[in-house]
């Protein structure tokens, strides 16, 4: 390329550095640089001054101490011996999974009530259109604490469910097999009666049964994506698209139920006993209720992102469909959803990563998720606020920009052409 | 020092609970009432002369510790434990003990318990971000049973989580625990167990290093002691005053000695401290004692005389 | 075939066919127009239903007057039975101006008051610019509700004549010279200042005279050193003028006319009233602030949109109780040792700078919508960037943005309710466990949370609404 | 315009019935916008539709394809009678093609994919067979090279062209235009208006809204001026243009001729 | 359009040099969009430059007032020379107005506040004066009477008018016009051409991208005629017409004149 820039001319004036365009820009760049920089020492040299006379340093030593609290919710192995470091991998886990269950839910319930509410049925959608105000418009926190109430307020105490001659107070559900009491929900639990066997390496043990279990399902989507392909191509040969969906049933579900069914799957069903239910899973209510309160909030934002996307494309797209004789089922797929997906999806990402952000609101219920252990308790602990803080930011900046980028990347790939 | 900035500010910045009933919360006017807010004001009658000049800084289990390091707080009367590591590590000096508690569990009466060893397998309600859940993981643990932890943020939301039925049992300190037991709707129906798994002994912290000003709250607070040791009370001051011949309430009052001068105060400091609202056991009385719906028994915080552990050391 | 036709008679239009209209019609048609619609509707009856009789009997057993929840307790049962349950209102009752002004003094409770009139006559010329007579209605409206809740708080006093004579003289203005609300607009941060914190009325007018200073000193440098230079060597005088001078300026003048207002400490701020100083303070800061950042985002300069951006991922990256934290915990870090500053101050700073990255944001959002001949005609035009930036793109840029910043408020403003977590007294969690931590009302749930939730409710409804109708307004008439 | 040579030798109308509306009446809510219609379309026939804005032109031929559902009389297409039985409806969609004012491309697919979306979902040809039938009709249109750009790339006149093959690709009997060349640049016009004339010439049934009077002159053998929801007059061109009987009809014209 | 009647005796050119460009090139990243540009424009000239989509018109006229900046060659108008210093820049700028094919008006202002803008702040008159100033103009493109009115208000053709009396109220030495009425409907070019002609007849130095090929004849003393970024021809406006040279210049007259 030819940007061919003059020689500056000879008799450079320092006037110039003002009013020549050329210049201009970089003294301001300079300017803005050194006064960044000034800033930045100022910070850093009251932070070095403060640590100082508070006898303090920065040491992130103290994450390799026992922690010595116990969290009830961990999915990485955890006991009050573990180290703080381990009780901030179990906080992270318990954030990234109340992210993940709600980013999922919320996403049904919200495209569920975001087309309920374009919906031709009056009441129906004057529902949905008081639940997404009603929740929009209320701090999601106070629904954080009302859903915990609600859990904790209406449902009965586990000795409801002791059978007492015959009879008990309460009723598990679902045949017997969970029951949601007011201090939490049981469900059952899975166990493999001939799991396959652990591999440990270096401390961490890597569950092949689990492993197992992935790469079947992963083959079984894949081939699945095979016999789809193949439809496409049958019906670019012949016109006639064969019917697909109880195979793709068959090939998604019967070998996976196959595999678990060879390793001897069966429950551990929860069952009363002593003060509580013991056996199969016990769900603490702080996690229900921040997943469901999320879910729910976060649902009427989706909706309205939904409802504004399907409404973006315009009226004569669905005509030009019925025009050329195409059903309104083909339609949605193959001329509304298309288009409307690349106006909902970048909003959506966005109330995802708004989501991820609000678990920390975990604290109004005490769930112990990253910012409960490691910048609750651990912090507290230790009094390593500095420390603790900025390891915290820079964890939830991570996942941020990790989400953010994904954004980016979609709205690269389903950008529009246009001239 | 502190002092210097107290008395140049003319106000006392006093850290206190958010809301705990009892020992510190703003009434229906606003106005901070409690076991620990009359040590704010004794301070600051000691200090500044007028009980009314203080500021009371709200803090939460998470931002106590902070604020009080940071200078935005001159003293932190707000039922902490004194521990090793918050004495040396987090540098503070806990200068007294006004509250001898410690970690109690109640549980409902039909729940058939009568020990906190019953307790193997139970539910239990716990605050985040205090000692208590450390002592709690080290009793089960020394016991050889297990437990569920319920995490809760403060005092009200363990009580419904409690009286709903989310926990077998609630731990926190035996006072939190009466004074719970008492706002329940038949406090007949739950027990406080016989088990006190922990030391707390609850106290005012002040900033590791300025010595004069942790000796300024700690003899204000054994002032109000060694008052009701010798039979003091807001009432009779005044007339003890001017009728006693004993030494140490001399001392004590004022009226011998320059004792206010050791530490950059004036002679009548303990004398004003004295009759904003009594000695100790007035200011028990009134926010926490018996005839109050807490209805704690002094218990430990009686006085040495009366089999408590609750002793000044002398004033001279 | 003659293709020849000619209507002779033009027919007028008739009713429709009976079919077409009706209830019956209307129902069948938006209820049950088919088995899976009406399965849904009936469906939907039947939640209803279930809703109303869980929540009706609780609501209906309320209690108004009480003085304890005990007392509450006994009257529900005394009433509806043992086992009824109902709600104790009479908490609200008792408590309910601490959930509004938290501990602000009850005879200074006008101040406020007045406080919040004044921001929406403030708020009148940027919401309705010309519009005079919607301005003189809002105007005359919020007078009135004022007026009226002045009179609530403390009778028929002098402060209720001041409101009057001072509304009524806002209104008139708004009908006759629209314009002149916008010094009140201008003025509004340092009135609120002064009659939320009281003091000497000196220190918000030597706050002022600071960015005279500024203007000052930007109309002598401007001219010959460009804008840039201008601005910032004004900023520092101004920076200069509040750091050394202001203090002095305005004692020596309390101290020649001594004019002042009750002091009131920001400890005694909580409730609503937080809410609304933390959400507005944050907002009216973020939004500068958010416009230069929205700027810098949009700079050829590398370095300055680096930063810019930086520091816009930054902040949206990291929830908002984290930047909380941050003010209670790390800011004394930061900041030189030995300063100290008011919670309510730095929690404002931290939210401000969490508002400016969203402003930021939504700025930039308006500043794309200008299409590219806005400011290709201001360069023709030979009009400077900050010129261009100041007649041409701003006012319409965010003109267009207002519906956003109206969304970005309402997310702050539901957020307040975390400080919370820093020991603020925010109307949900905070006012509310200090309500319990009294022994007459522990163990009250469910109703401070209702009152709370439903004044958020209004405010944010209403506000959203009005950002609806902002949207839809500008649809039409932007080109 | 000056007058184009058309080659009338296909434009044979014949005595087939291609279109039969008789007593339609048709209201928005209360508001009724068409009144009493009859009309009858032979194969083959060139109808213009004129007529001033709001007098529900656009509704009418909607109607035909039941894009608008009426509410009394009859509408009968090639024999089959519009109701609310989706089988009719889709029959008779599948033998009228529409083209719209705003085009109303798919932006998301490909010029080629718009073109053989409908044939491959609808009448279930092979990809293949329905991508010749596209490339042809392309080809027919004058732009086979733009195949696989999108929508938004081409120019306006184009896009318009694209519409017009796409729905030549059901290989329909009827044509509907809805002011097809309305939303285009002046430059643009005459390739669209080109593309019709050609359609016309190989006899092809069209319905067409359109104020290009010059096209109407051309091409049309009929002109149908409507008002008020009503057919006011209707005629051969010539007659038509030179010698409007109604009032309603003159003042039409002079306004719109005037310009 | 019929030849008008134009009053050529102020239309004299000068010998004085209004714009010199010389050895001018200018890329788009890699893209060479003007290439090895030569032109001198006396005062009172009145050029138009017509040519190909995309041939780089608008970029050359848009690079006399550095609304684009060019890599080679130099570019002086009025004796200032066209770098990078921005007070040459704003010297320049402030000789030469310009009008834009999308007007341009600012919305948010009115009429009046359009006009008055550019003489205020950057010219720096009184506010009064500047009025009076903008009223004139207004007059002169016959719309006093619009001056409290918002752009919003105008029809298109006084949108332009207003958008060229804005650029004369800042009293310009030379005029850029970028296809000032390609966005207009026919019936309001007229006007706008009018505005222009009567503009020329006061001896404006006028550069002006247009396809009004009348409005060439009629006013231009030179046509220019532009392909793939460079100069293919220049001319008398009849001449050019009449007798063009090029084979590109008659492919292209043919098209434009054809339709
Ligand atoms: N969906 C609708 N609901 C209610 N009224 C409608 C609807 N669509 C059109 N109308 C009304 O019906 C009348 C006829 O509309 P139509 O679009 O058929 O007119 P037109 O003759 O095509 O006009 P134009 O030349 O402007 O396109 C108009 O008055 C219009 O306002
Ligand atoms: N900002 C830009 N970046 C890259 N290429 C550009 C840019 N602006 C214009 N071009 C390209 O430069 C060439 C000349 O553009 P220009 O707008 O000058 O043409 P024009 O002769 O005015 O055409 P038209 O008659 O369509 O306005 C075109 O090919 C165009 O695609
Ligand atoms: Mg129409
Ligand atoms: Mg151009």
């Amino acid at each position: 390329m030819t940007l061919a820039t003059e020689p500056p001319k000879a008799n450079f004036r320092l006037g110039m550095l003002i009013y020549d365009t050329r210049y201009r820009s970089y003294t301001i760049q300079i300017i803005v640089l050194i006064l960044f920089l000034l800033g930045v020492a100022w910070l850093a040299n009251n932070t070095i001054e403060n640590l100082a006379a508070k006898d303090k340093d920065i040491n992130f030593g103290f994450l390799w101490n026992r922690a010595g609290y116990d969290i009830d919710q961990h999915l990485v192995p955890y006991t009050n011996d573990s180290t703080h470091f381990q009780a901030l991998l179990v906080g992270l886990c318990n954030t990234l999974l109340v992210a993940v269950i709600g980013c999922f839910l919320s996403t049904i319930l919200g495209v569920t009530i975001g087309v309920l509410r374009l919906s031709k049925n009056w009441l129906l959608s004057r529902m949905m259109t008081v639940y997404i105000e009603l929740f929009r418009n209320v701090p999601v926190v106070l629904w954080i604490i009302l859903v915990y109430a609600v859990l904790s307020e209406t449902r009965p105490e586990p000795k409801d469910f002791k059978i007492v001659d015959g009879t008990s107070k309460a009723s598990m559900i679902l045949n017997d097999s969970f029951a949601i009491t007011n201090r939490g929900t049981n469900v059952p639990s899975p166990l493999l009666e001939h799991p396959l066997p652990r591999i440990e390496l270096g401390g961490y043990s890597l569950n092949l049964s689990v492993l197992a279990c992935i790469f079947v399902v992963a083959a079984s989507i894949w081939i699945n994506r095979i016999l789809r392909r193949r439809a496409a191509a049958t019906q670019e040969a012949t016109g006639i698209r064969p019917t697909t969906w109880w195979k793709s049933l068959l090939i998604l579900f019967v070998p996976i139920i196959a595999l678990l069914f060879a390793m001897g799957l069966h429950w551990d069903y929860p069952a009363f006993k002593g003060f509580n239910f013991k056996g199969g899973l016990n769900v603490a209510h702080a996690f229900t209720a921040l997943t469901v309160a999320l879910t729910l909030y976060y649902a009427s934002v989706i909706a309205e992102t939904v409802r504004a996307g399907i409404q973006a494309i315009s009226k004569g797209q669905s005509e030009a469909a019925a025009a050329l004789g195409l059903r309104p089922g083909r339609t949605m797929n193959l001329v509304i959803l298309p288009q409307a997906l690349r106006v909902i999806i970048p909003p959506l990402i966005s109330q995802y990563l708004s989501l991820t952000k609000d678990t920390s609101l975990g604290l109004a219920v005490s769930y112990l998720d990253l910012r409960g252990t490691l910048g609750g308790i651990t912090l507290n602990q230790t009094g390593r606020e500095l420390e603790c803080m900025t390891l915290m930011m820079l964890i939830y900046l991570i996942i941020s920009l990790i989400i953010s980028s994904v954004m980016n990347a979609y709205n690269a790939s389903v950008k529009l052409k246009e001239r | 020092g502190t002092l210097d900035d107290v008395k140049a500010r003319g106000e006392l910045i006093c850290g206190v609970n958010v809301g705990l009933t009892g020992f510190g919360a703003p009434d229906a006017t606003g106005a901070y009432v409690g076991f620990d807010v009359d040590l704010c004001k004794a301070v600051a009658a000691a200090v500044l002369g007028d009980a009314a000049k203080v500021k009371y800084v709200p803090t939460t289990g998470e931002t106590r510790f902070t604020a009080l390091a940071s200078g935005e707080v001159d003293v932190l009367i707000r039922n902490s434990t004194w521990t090793f590591s918050r004495d040396t590590d987090l540098k503070f000096d806990f200068v007294a003990v006004n509250y001898y508690d410690g970690q109690g569990f109640m549980v409902k009466k039909d729940l058939g318990v009568s020990s906190a060893k019953e307790l193997d397998g139970a539910t239990v309600c716990i605050q985040t971000g205090t000692t208590t859940e450390l002592n709690l993981a080290d009793f089960f643990k020394s016991n050889n049973i297990t437990y569920t932890p319920v995490n809760v943020a403060d005092d009200s939301e363990a009580l419904r989580q409690y009286d709903a039925g989310a926990c077998d049992a609630y731990t926190t300190d035996a006072s939190g625990l009466a004074a719970s037991r008492a706002s329940l709707a038949s406090p007949a129906d739950h027990i406080i167990l016989p088990e006190i798994i922990s030391k707390e002994p609850l106290g005012p912290v002040v900033r590791h290093g300025d010595n004069n000003w942790g000796d300024i709250v700690r003899w204000t607070y054994y002032a109000l002691l060694t008052a009701e040791e010798k039979g003091v009370t807001k009432a009779n001051i005044d007339q003890v005053a001017s009728s006693t011949t004993d030494p140490e309430i001399k001392r004590l009052l004022g009226l011998e000695g320059d004792m206010g001068a050791m530490m950059g105060l004036d002679k009548d400091w303990s004398r004003r401290a004295i009759a904003v609202s009594g000695n100790y056991g007035e200011i028990f009385e009134a926010h926490i004692g018996t005839s109050t719906p807490i209805g704690l028994a002094r218990g430990l915080n009686a006085l040495w005389t009366q089999g408590g552990l609750q002793y000044a050391p002398p004033i001279r | 075939m003659s293709l020849l036709y000619i209507r002779k008679d033009m027919l007028g239009p008739s009713a429709p066919p009976a079919s077409q209209t009706g209830a019956i019609r209307w129902l069948r048609e938006n209820l049950f127009s088919g088995p899976v619609n009406s399965i849904l509707t009936l469906l939907a009856i039947y939640v209803l239903y279930a809703l109303i009789s869980l929540s009706w009997p609780w609501l209906a057993n309320g209690v108004w007057t009480a003085s304890s929840l005990q007392e509450c307790r006994s009257i529900v049962a005394a009433s509806a039975g043992p086992d009824a349950g109902g709600a104790c209102w009479a908490m609200i009752h008792e408590r309910w101006h601490q959930f509004i002004f938290g501990f602000y003094p009850p005879d200074l409770w006008w101040r406020p008051i007045l406080a919040f009139g004044l921001l929406f006559v403030a708020l009148a010329p940027v919401l309705y610019a010309d519009n005079k007579s919607a301005m003189s209605k809002l105007c005359g409206l919020i007078g009135v509700l004022a007026v009226l809740c002045l009179i609530g708080a403390d009778g028929f006093s002098f402060h209720t004549v001041l409101a009057i004579a001072l509304f009524a003289g806002l209104t008139a203005f708004a009908a006759t010279k629209p314009r002149a609300l916008l010094t009140v607009t201008i003025l509004f941060p340092f009135i609120a200042l002064w009659l939320l914190w009281g003091g000497s009325i000196w220190g918000p007018i030597t706050a002022l005279l600071g960015f005279m200073v500024m203007a000052m000193i930007y109309s002598l440098i401007a001219p010959k050193l460009g804008p840039v230079m201008g601005a910032s060597l004004g900023f520092i005088a101004a920076c200069l003028w509040w750091l050394f001078l202001q203090s002095y300026v305005s004692e020596a003048w309390q101290a020649l006319l001594p004019l002042e207002l009750t002091y009131v400490t920001s400890d005694k701020f909580g409730g609503f009233l937080l809410a609304f100083v933390i959400g507005v303070a944050s907002i009216s800061i973020s939004l500068p602030l958010g416009i230069l950042l929205a700027l810098g985002r949009r700079s050829d300069m590398m370095l300055i949109k680096t930063l810019s951006v930086g520091f816009i991922e930054f902040v949206r990256g990291v929830p908002l109780i984290t930047m909380l934290f941050t003010a209670s915990l790390l800011l004394q870090y930061f900041l030189p040792p030995q300063t100290k500053f008011d919670l309510i101050l730095r929690v404002v700073i931290l939210v401000t700078i969490f508002s400016a990255a969203y402003n930021a944001e939504v700025v930039r959002g308006g500043l794309a919508a200008l299409p590219r001949g806005q400011y290709e005609a201001a360069d023709a035009l030979g009009l400077d960037y900050w010129q261009a930036q100041r007649l041409i793109i701003m006012p319409q840029a965010l003109k267009i943005s207002i519906p956003g910043i109206v969304s970005t408020f309402i997310g702050l403003f539901k957020d307040t309710t975390l400080v919370s977590f820093v020991g603020l007294a925010d109307p949900l969690r905070g006012i509310t466990t200090i309500v319990r931590a009294d022994i007459n009302w522990k163990g009250i749930y469910w109703e401070p949370y209702i009152f709370v939730g439903g004044i958020f409710f209004i405010v944010c409804f209403g506000m959203s609404r009005y950002s609806m109708y902002l949207e839809n307004k500008l649809k039409t008439d932007h080109r | 315009m000056a007058e184009p040579a058309i080659d009338r030798s296909k434009m044979q109308i014949s005595d087939e019935v291609a279109i039969q509306i008789t007593g339609m009446n048709k209201w928005y809510g209360t508001f009724h916008v068409l009144r009493d219609i009859n009309m009858t379309v032979n194969k083959g026939e060139r109808i213009v539709i004129c007529g001033p804005s709001g007098s529900g032109k656009s509704t009418l031929i909607r109607c035909i394809n039941r894009l608008e559902e009426h509410q009394q009389g009859q509408i009968i297409v090639d024999g089959t009678e519009l109701t609310s039985d989706l089988k009719n409806i889709d029959k008779v969609r599948s033998e009228v093609g529409m083209v719209f004012q705003h085009f109303n491309l798919f932006p998301h697919l490909t010029i080629l994919e718009n073109l053989t979306l409908a044939p491959i979902w609808v009448r279930k040809v092979p990809k293949k067979e329905a991508e010749e039938v596209a490339m042809h009709y392309l080809g027919k249109v004058k732009i086979p090279e733009q195949a696989h750009k999108y929508p938004g790339q081409l120019s306006g006149g184009q896009q318009q062209r694209v519409a017009i093959a796409r729905s030549l690709c059901m290989k329909p009997r009827i044509m509907l235009f809805d002011e097809p060349t309305s939303a285009l640049d002046p430059e643009m016009i005459k390739e669209v208006l080109d593309t019709m004339i050609s359609l016309a010439e190989e006899g092809m049934t069209m319905l067409c809204v359109t104020h290009e009077m010059g096209f109407a002159q051309a091409v049309a053998n009929r002109v149908i001026f409507m008002d008020q929801g009503q057919i006011v007059e209707q005629n051969e061109p010539r007659e038509f243009f030179n010698n409007p009987q109604s009032e309603r009809t003159k003042l039409f014209l002079s306004q719109i001729l005037g310009h």
